[in-house]
């Protein structure tokens, strides 16, 4: 007997779940595996209003909140890398448009695995920074025993949705990854609802050819979208580089919002979805980056 | 036991039993030594639930088929399972996230009226008289997946006891709401399958009911090696056996070599 | 520049870091892995009083019990599986004579990853269970927050040194592993001192080949010992089986004190060490465990 | 800047500077864009320190060496790594456990006189002047490793302030035994390395101090661009600047495709 999982649904139906307001997990790490046409659907869905939980990004987070979509944002680490600083979170930190919950990593590492774990809270040591003083939320004295370093709380986070980006996947769920799956797996634990993109699709056979390749296994992931180039202008690890010519397109458009609103016109809010996106970045240059010498 | 000669072993009986009561997507852990809990998920796979999902829970391999039943946690599970997850990354959802699985299936030294769980010792702690292998998973299993059923090998007095000698997984603690008032989630034990029959939970008092009895096994057998008054309905039903299908589909797509019957007999009538 | 690393020692020189009251961790899993050369080379030691915090085992903490070596033991679950219970600490713990910490996944778990944390303490869910009766020491309830579930605070368990068993390990110490790494690696971080014995060595470009087999990597090992067959008479998951013949055998002879110690002088406590150990299991038995068709 | 005209580039060497400084079988993390600190780890494990182990953070390959710096998380390392941990299997020893690492090496967008580091914002938190990055795992490296170094691509006064206008890592905090008596672990930065100098922290006070300047970088220069006092000893070394056999080892045999002098040339003099 063999049935389908029902997992595999187009991007409109699996983003339809995202609500304006809801807090909104985003995986990956930097330039790599950002889920950007999810990223790019919302925007033109028009959510707005959101909480943002990245993992350390770049391009994902800084699109949704130069699109107007997010109202706060946490922030582990939001960089540009060799390309500088991320343009529209910079903008909006700065002016003040959208609120930041500064956090680090054993604050977001604490705060996911209490979610995972359904526990109210999450203890860290306390390092001595200034993290405490800007978000009291986020971070709280602990009670703590004698002799031990001091400790702080992190509540637990549970995003209502996650968005991810992988390889491949087969027709049950499994997502794999062949590159490294970050804080994926962890996120998808603590987030309530998970929606993966992936490059393309495989049999299960493929999947189980190299199972330990398979970063999140069909158990926590509830839907997933097939999006040929869906982490572009990112890196989808071993199968295309990130697009550097793109990237730096994006940093010059975001000079100012009426520039970057340009941006999003072209390439974002045009109607067409990702083919039409596939079809302004174009065939050349998507190629250049799946043949490995795009890098610099 | 049953005097009615079978045509199947009693570990394929029990596998069929809880392969029924399976659903298409849930989600399931199997530990160590568990031929009969992987017959049945693998069995549920191949017939009406292509979608369940269940994990090793030491070793980390996901749905893996193959057609031989082997031990869960062994390595040559990963050549045929869809993932493999190393132990540290699932601690979070097998010891703490409360529901993140539909069901698990735990044997026990002892069960009780209320469907708690015991592996740990007979008699008291300090000075056991028998001392069994310990707790590892159980507690997190039955306090926290949906639901849990109990499977036991043996149906006896020593196994099925009014009050088990040390709470290890608790069931439905000491009846009525007595688990949700403790804090657990909702859940509990779901049904009991033995070789004499298959037994649940009456939904007030929670308290454990026949609820069908395999062939040639009668009531007063079953009373006879119960330690405690079961709740026994008006009409006693008849297990349904395992059907002709799936007996085929066991032997010749999940155990093809016979591990169940080899390890698995009908206990001898006594 | 290539020196040694100076991490692969001889047995001997490897467990001479254990003295008597010590706690030792043990990793594997019931019959996977179990670091049986490692085992009895303790036991030939003769060390004393030891507290046992054993992954779940069989034979590595049952010989160590039946021996004498042991105070207390911590007890998650040990078990011979279809082969009974575990015979020694069956007795031991039935008359008294080794104390036991009842501990269960989540106490374990919590525990390790405290100890793994430098936290004073981890927290689990409260799951209705005798186990805070029995060890009190082990689960305190755990000040809780408003509309939280009941939880319970596990100490940190740091043991002074773990014995663990890999396939093979580089001259690096690198330790990889063909099946499970089960809780060896979370141990690993936990314990102060940790000895693998694996059954072969392999040049560091082996291991690099298939860095995702590395489950122990080289930080985390301060000696490696290279035994073969050291995991007998358990298996070592994709080199050799379970031996049932033995294990039946040493399940004989658990049988009562005096006829244990019999088994421990022929094969544990002859001055002969593992080559001794070897001959005495035989050419032929050693050599059906490989092929495949031991298991039953 | 230097205006002695140099045979190896800005980012070379910093990567000798830092190699020099570690000692073999010491352990090790590198984050994401962290080309001179991967060319560093691997020099000094092609030199004088072959069981150096290196991690990168969040990619879990360790000791990818392969002749060509790539990005620390990149997919490509996992073929020549020696062993890959998933990230949520590595948080227990990166963001809790006192002195796994040796050392980690840090930049920042400005250090201060006792070496605390701020990669978050410049200028009130709330409305800053200039948003940064963010403070990822810079809060537990400076907080718990043994020692950590800061690596500054530029040095100036925009960089080299009073006071961090947002402490994101604990370096000596202020100054004299206050990172121990606010309860972290002993540790904190041991050098500095920048495109003027070599610095340290004087053992009581904490205070940064001049140890070494580049050729053709006058003490006058460096206090132009520090917007602190440093202390300056009675005689102030010379940089050693990197010896022939330091540069054939790093392009032969660690940077073979020039990463670093394409990367990080030095800065134009002003």
């Amino acid at each position: 007997m063999k049935t389908s999982s029902g997992k595999i649904v187009d991007l409109a139906t699996a983003l339809s779940v995202v609500k304006d307001g809801m807090t909104v997990g985003i995986g990956g790490w930097i330039f790599h595996g950002q889920p950007m046409a999810l990223i790019r659907g919302l925007i033109a869905r028009g959510v707005r209003d959101l909480t943002l939980v990245p993992a350390p990004g770049s391009v994902a987070p800084d699109m949704l909140i130069g699109a107007g979509c997010v109202k706060e944002t946490a922030c582990v680490f939001i960089s540009f890398e060799h390309l500088g600083l991320a343009p529209n979170f910079r903008r909006a930190a700065q002016s003040g448009t959208v609120k930041v919950l500064e956090m680090d990593g054993p604050g977001i590492a604490g705060g996911l695995r209490a979610g995972a774990c359904d526990l109210p809270y999450g203890l860290i040591p306390d390092l001595g920074t200034d993290l405490p003083k800007v978000n009291p939320n986020g971070y709280r004295k602990a009670r703590v025993q004698e002799g031990s370093r001091p400790l702080l709380e992190v509540p637990a986070i549970k995003p209502d949705v996650l968005l991810l980006h992988g390889q491949q996947a087969d027709e049950e769920g499994n997502v794999q990854y062949f590159g490294a799956g970050y804080f994926d797996l962890l996120m998808a634990q603590a987030a309530k609802h998970v929606i993966c993109s992936v490059d393309r699709i495989v049999p299960t056979s493929t999947v189980r050819q190299s199972a330990r390749l398979t970063k999140i296994p069909s158990a926590f992931v509830d839907a997933i979208v097939v999006t040929p180039f869906g982490a572009h202008p990112g890196c989808s690890p071993g199968l295309y580089d990130q697009d550097e010519a793109h990237l730096k397109t994006y940093v010059a458009a975001s000079r100012d919002q009426k520039s970057f609103d340009s941006y999003l016109d072209t390439f974002v809010r045009n109607g067409g979805g990702e083919p039409a996106y596939r079809d302004k970045i174009g065939a050349q240059a998507l190629a250049a980056l799946t043949s490995g010498g795009a890098a610099p | 036991m049953p005097v009615v000669p079978q045509s199947f072993a009693m570990g394929e009986m029990l596998a069929v039993l809880l392969a029924r009561d399976m659903a298409d997507g849930e989600k399931a852990i199997v530990g160590t030594n568990s031929d009969i809990q992987v017959a049945a998920c693998n069995l549920a796979r191949a017939r009406h639930a292509p979608h369940l999902w269940w994990v090793s829970g030491p070793g980390g391999m996901t749905n893996p088929t193959e057609g031989i039943i082997r031990p869960a946690a062994d390595a040559e599970n990963i050549a045929v399972a869809q993932a493999v997850m190393d132990l540290p990354l699932m601690i979070d959802f097998i010891d703490w996230q409360v529901h993140f699985f539909d069901f698990a299936i735990l044997g026990a030294l002892q069960t009780d009226r209320f469907g708690n769980i015991n592996t740990v010792c007979v008699g008291d702690h300090a000075k056991p008289r028998l001392r069994g292998p310990g707790t590892v998973g159980i507690s997190a299993l039955c306090g926290l997946s949906k639901r849990f059923y109990i499977m036991m090998t043996r149906h006896d007095r020593g196994a099925f006891v009014p009050k088990v000698d040390f709470v290890c997984g608790a069931g439905h603690m000491t009846g009525g709401s007595s688990r949700t008032d403790a804090g657990l989630p909702e859940g509990g034990p779901r049904l009991v399958v033995t070789p004499l029959g298959v037994f649940d939970f009456e939904p007030a008092s929670k308290a454990m009911r026949v609820r069908s009895l395999h062939e040639g096994v009668t009531i007063d057998e079953v009373r006879d090696n119960t330690g405690f008054d079961l709740l026994v309905p008006d009409k006693i039903e008849r297990t349904l056996a395992p059907d002709a299908e799936e007996l085929f589909v066991l032997r010749r797509a999940v155990d093809t070599t016979g591990v169940l019957p080899a390890k698995f007999p009908w206990p001898k009538a006594n």
